[in-house]
């Protein structure tokens, strides 16, 4: 038993076996692009896919892939090649490289508990916070690759946009750094197995909410892609699979993000011991628990994409600034207060 | 627009085909940065003709012409160029004609007017308010159909009156659909005065003073929303619009959230003029007993003379100057469209703004190209 | 086989496996798509009008004190982390705390001043 | 063994880096010169993880690429430009 486990946590084995993350992750990046639709319909009291058949217009989602593959792949003639196609890799990348440091669950043997994790490093969460800034990059590349008015317009409100609540996020998550004197995420998780975060800091909850939500682009916040002026956003040149890798990118960021927001205020998989003792089915419930918890930010987030207008930019900015950051401090001082309470 | 840009500035189309747009027209921008220095509208992208083709079609034929000068206010531009014809001809329709076209050219004012919201509404990325809107619009639709045939266009006027009379139970139908209506307007009208995100964008933002509109000749919603109570049918009143009681809606502010607030106003005021009408509408012929005019009016010589007839369309004032030369074909026919002057206020608008709110303005005008070109 | 480096072996891997995806996809798709020749299809999309001028233009970029600002605040929020690691449990709670609340003053100061000067505005 | 690999793997982040550092002198598009001086930072920030400082790599992602890179970028993009003409730039 313990020969195995050592075996499972070579890093090598883990690297090679994490890869099977990337797949579920882009799979169900797939299911929340349809879950978008059929949510999205529901909201607006219509049907929303049924043509292509299946239950639930399910089969929607072969037909897309296969419109995505078929597609001819185009580069506009006043492109800059190596940056046009350089773009998608990127903004894929910071997806990808997210999901090695994120635990989806774990699986719980007697007393211990092993995240399903590609990886565990001391500042993950940092880490995380990192590589989800590169993808602003990737969307700049695509913009002044395609030499395009609407992208490059595009671009730019992203990279305000970014500016303008990185800052927030960060200290929202000192915040709960405060508290467990960790970036370790599974630290962070387990920390919270009483008691989670965001009753503790609500503040810093929605500080971190509406920032994890503009950095995803999602809408009150998804700017560069308002298609009533800026027509498709970075993507307007972008055909076929390329431009569908950018998307799978961006709702793998929500899963992703979504996933961050339930390890950090909503107490990641963490069961009481009763559950988990149960054979078998306690081993493998903090990963249903953990699933349905992002299911739920999930849908949250898709419920409040149809239901809201969309800001200005100036206005998204501002509420960064002038809004979220002095939000976000007052949080650190609470979390402060809080940290040297329980923990001195 | 000086066509010189600076190294820091940007030209960008917006249009033809973009999707701000009810219809093909060309939006030039001058932009640095996020700004909108200058703008330029260029029209006519889907000119269609349709005073020409007029001219060239006997009255009768000309009917369904009309219909496809808007395609989202059919019922009034009918309304228009049967009134020119009567009045060359010197006939009216009987009362309950009259009435049957105020019911049927106020429930197309209100598909019109939720459709404009609707579209304004997914401009600024509320995508779900559009399909509420559209579901409502979808029952005045069936409504309309119900006595016209069709949905879109109807060809439903006839020179001295309408081509079908209403079914039979189609009042307590109207009412109970439109009161279902009213109702769902109040929670939409909640929702857009609390949104805070929609309170930023509109309040304060795509400010149109009365004496812009005025001097560009814009009419409808738009004008009134500046504070300037000019309605046709209120200062020229036309069919019984006298014998009802309405008001005329009007804001002082003239921006973005005033014209929707006027439109979601007036949407209330036509269920009440419906309402008013189906309780005093008399029973009576549809076509002025004694003349040739009914249905079906194959060939009609109109005597020689001109005319010019306005009308309260969902979008303004629509007019229409016709000069009959004795024929069977109009000598010439001249449609003054409300649209036309409203877009041409939207350059001095976005002048100034954000590229953001090019979309939001555009859209709270409600333009229709189709009409604008004609 | 032990040592913090080992737990980058993963992101190493993954890192590979992000650099060949999209080139692997790309070149199932080449296999799929159809290709057909047209110089118009190659034009920029703007609209359906012809684009007048470039679009890599010299960028008016009003907001540039944001992004200034952005470093800055970046940067000090950075040391908080370290901080907040340490400052509990290792003897130095007290003198940790105040340096820390005067640290986080004095960005606040920072920010007051910055908003005073209006670089928080869009356009000036 | 793992002497060995980390050497290939600095060996490689180093040609990385030197790779994109000469890009960035010689590309002629200064954006592209721009992206590459961001790629070096973060083949900077591969090496201060090889050398165990991981707190100082991800530092470096965070802040050069993040903050001085978008940085960089405005203030490229704010210049006028008329050092186009990269090959493939037409």
């Amino acid at each position: 038993m313990m020969s195995i486990v050592e075996f499972l946590f070579n890093p090598w084995v883990r690297g090679i076996l994490g890869l099977a993350l990337i797949g579920i992750i882009f799979f169900s990046a797939v299911i929340t692009v349809w879950l978008e639709r059929k949510f999205g319909a529901d909201i607006q009291s219509r049907i929303g896919p049924n043509r292509v058949g299946g239950r639930f217009g399910l089969l929607q989602l072969i037909a897309d892939a296969i419109k995505l593959f078929t597609k001819e792949d185009l580069i506009p003639a006043k492109a800059d090649k190596l940056l046009f196609v350089m773009a998608p890799i990127v903004i894929l990348g910071s997806a990808f490289m997210m999901i090695v440091a994120i635990p989806f669950g774990a699986i719980v043997i007697g007393d211990n508990s092993y995240p399903i994790a590609a990886t565990e490093f001391d500042i993950s969460v940092l880490y995380l916070e990192a590589v989800s800034a590169l993808s602003v990059l990737g969307i700049f590349m695509a913009a002044y690759g395609s030499n395009n008015k609407y992208s490059m317009l595009a671009a730019f409100r992203n990279i305000a946009r970014m500016i303008g609540y990185e800052v927030p996020l960060g200290i929202s998550i000192i915040g709960i750094a405060v508290m467990v004197q960790s970036l370790n995420i599974v630290e962070i998780a387990q920390a919270q197995s009483p008691l989670w975060f965001i009753f503790v800091q609500p503040i810093g909850f929605a500080v971190f909410f509406i920032s994890i939500l503009a950095d995803m682009g999602r809408l009150p916040f998804d700017q560069n892609e308002a298609e009533e002026e800026l027509v498709a956003g970075w993507g307007t040149e972008y055909t076929g699979m390329r431009w569908g890798l950018g998307l799978f990118a961006e709702y793998i960021h929500m899963i992703l993000g979504s996933c961050l927001m339930v390890l950090l205020y909503f107490g990641g998989w963490n069961l009481p011991k009763f559950i988990t003792d149960i054979y078998v089915i306690g081993m493998f419930a903090p990963i249903y628990w953990f699933i349905a918890k992002v299911v739920v930010v999930v849908m949250t987030i898709i419920m409040i994409r149809w239901a809201l207008p969309r800001f200005r930019i100036d206005q998204v900015v501002d509420l960064g600034w002038k809004v979220l950051f002095p939000l976000s401090v007052l949080n650190l001082l609470w979390a402060v207060a809080l940290g040297l309470f329980f923990g001195a | 627009m000086e066509q010189t840009i600076a190294p820091s500035e940007m030209l960008l189309h917006l249009g033809p085909q973009h999707a701000i747009q009810p219809g093909p027209y060309l939006l030039d921008l001058k932009l640095r940065g996020e700004t909108v220095v200058d703008a330029e509208l260029e029209m006519g992208y889907i000119h269609k003709g349709i005073e020409k083709i007029l001219e060239n079609k006997t009255y009768f034929q000309g009917i369904t012409i009309t219909d496809r000068i808007c395609y989202l206010a059919a019922l009034t531009n009918n309304e228009v160029f049967c009134n020119c014809v009567e009045k060359l001809v010197g006939i009216e329709p009987p009362q309950r004609a009259q009435y049957i076209r105020v019911i049927m050219e106020e429930l197309s004012r209100i598909q019109s007017h939720l459709l404009g919201i609707g579209e304004f509404s997914t401009d600024l990325g509320f995508v779900t308010m559009f399909l509420y809107m559209i579901r409502e619009r979808e029952e005045v639709l069936s409504l309309i159909d119900m006595v016209t045939g069709s949905r879109i266009t109807h060809s439903y006027l006839r020179f001295g009156g309408v081509r079908e009379d209403l079914p039979e139970d189609f009042a307590e139908r109207a009412m109970s659909v439109l009161n279902e209506i009213k109702k769902k307007l109040d929670e939409h009208e909640d929702l857009y005065n609390t949104d805070k995100i929609y309170l930023q964008r509109t309040v304060g933002v795509g400010v149109l003073t009365a004496k812009i509109a005025s001097d560009l000749g814009v009419s409808g919603p738009p004008l009134r929303a500046a504070g300037v109570a000019f309605d046709i049918r209120k200062n020229e009143p036309y069919l019984v619009y006298n014998d009802l009681d309405f008001k005329v809606c009007t804001e002082k502010e003239g921006d973005i959230f005033a014209r929707i607030k006027v439109r979601l106003d007036e949407i209330r005021e036509s269920i009440y003029i419906i309402e008013q009408a189906f309780d005093q509408i008399p029973q009576g012929p549809l076509f002025p007993v004694g003349t040739p005019y009914g249905r079906r009016t194959p060939v009609m010589r109109v005597p020689a003379g001109e005319v010019f007839c306005r009308v309260e369309d969902p979008r303004g004032e629509m007019g229409m100057y016709m000069i009959s030369d004795g024929s069977d074909k109009p000598y010439r026919v001249k449609i003054r469209g409300p649209v036309f002057p409203t877009m041409q206020a939207l350059p001095p608008l976005i002048k100034g703004t954000y590229v953001a709110d090019v979309a939001a303005i555009a859209a709270s005008m409600d333009g229709c190209t189709s009409e604008a070109d004609r | 086989m032990t040592g913090v480096i080992d737990s980058y072996i993963p992101v190493a891997i993954f890192f590979i496996v992000a650099l060949i995806t999209p080139p692997v996809m790309m070149f199932i798709v080449h296999q799929l798509s159809p290709r057909s020749k047209a110089e118009r299809k190659l034009t920029t999309y703007e609209c359906g009008s012809v684009p007048i001028g470039e679009a890599r233009i010299q960028f008016n970029v009003e907001y540039y004190l944001y992004a200034i600002a952005f470093v800055l605040f970046d940067v000090e929020v950075l040391f908080l982390y370290p901080w907040a690691m340490v400052y509990i449990n290792h003897g130095i709670t007290a003198i940790a705390t105040v340096e820390m609340f005067l640290f986080i003053v004095v960005v606040l100061m920072g920010y007051l001043y910055l908003w005073k000067k209006e670089a928080l505005k869009w356009v000036k | 063994m793992v002497g060995i690999l980390e050497f290939i793997v600095f060996v490689l982040i180093s040609i990385l880096t030197i790779g994109f550092s000469i890009l960035v002198v010689t590309a002629r598009d200064i954006v592209r010169a721009a992206l590459s001086l961001v790629a070096t930072l973060v083949s900077v920030a591969g090496v201060y993880v090889l050398l165990n400082a991981q707190f100082i790599g991800i530092v470096q992602i965070l802040v050069y690429v993040g903050g001085i890179g978008v940085l960089i970028l405005f203030a490229v993009m704010l210049t006028t430009q008329e050092l186009k003409g990269d090959s493939d730039v037409e």
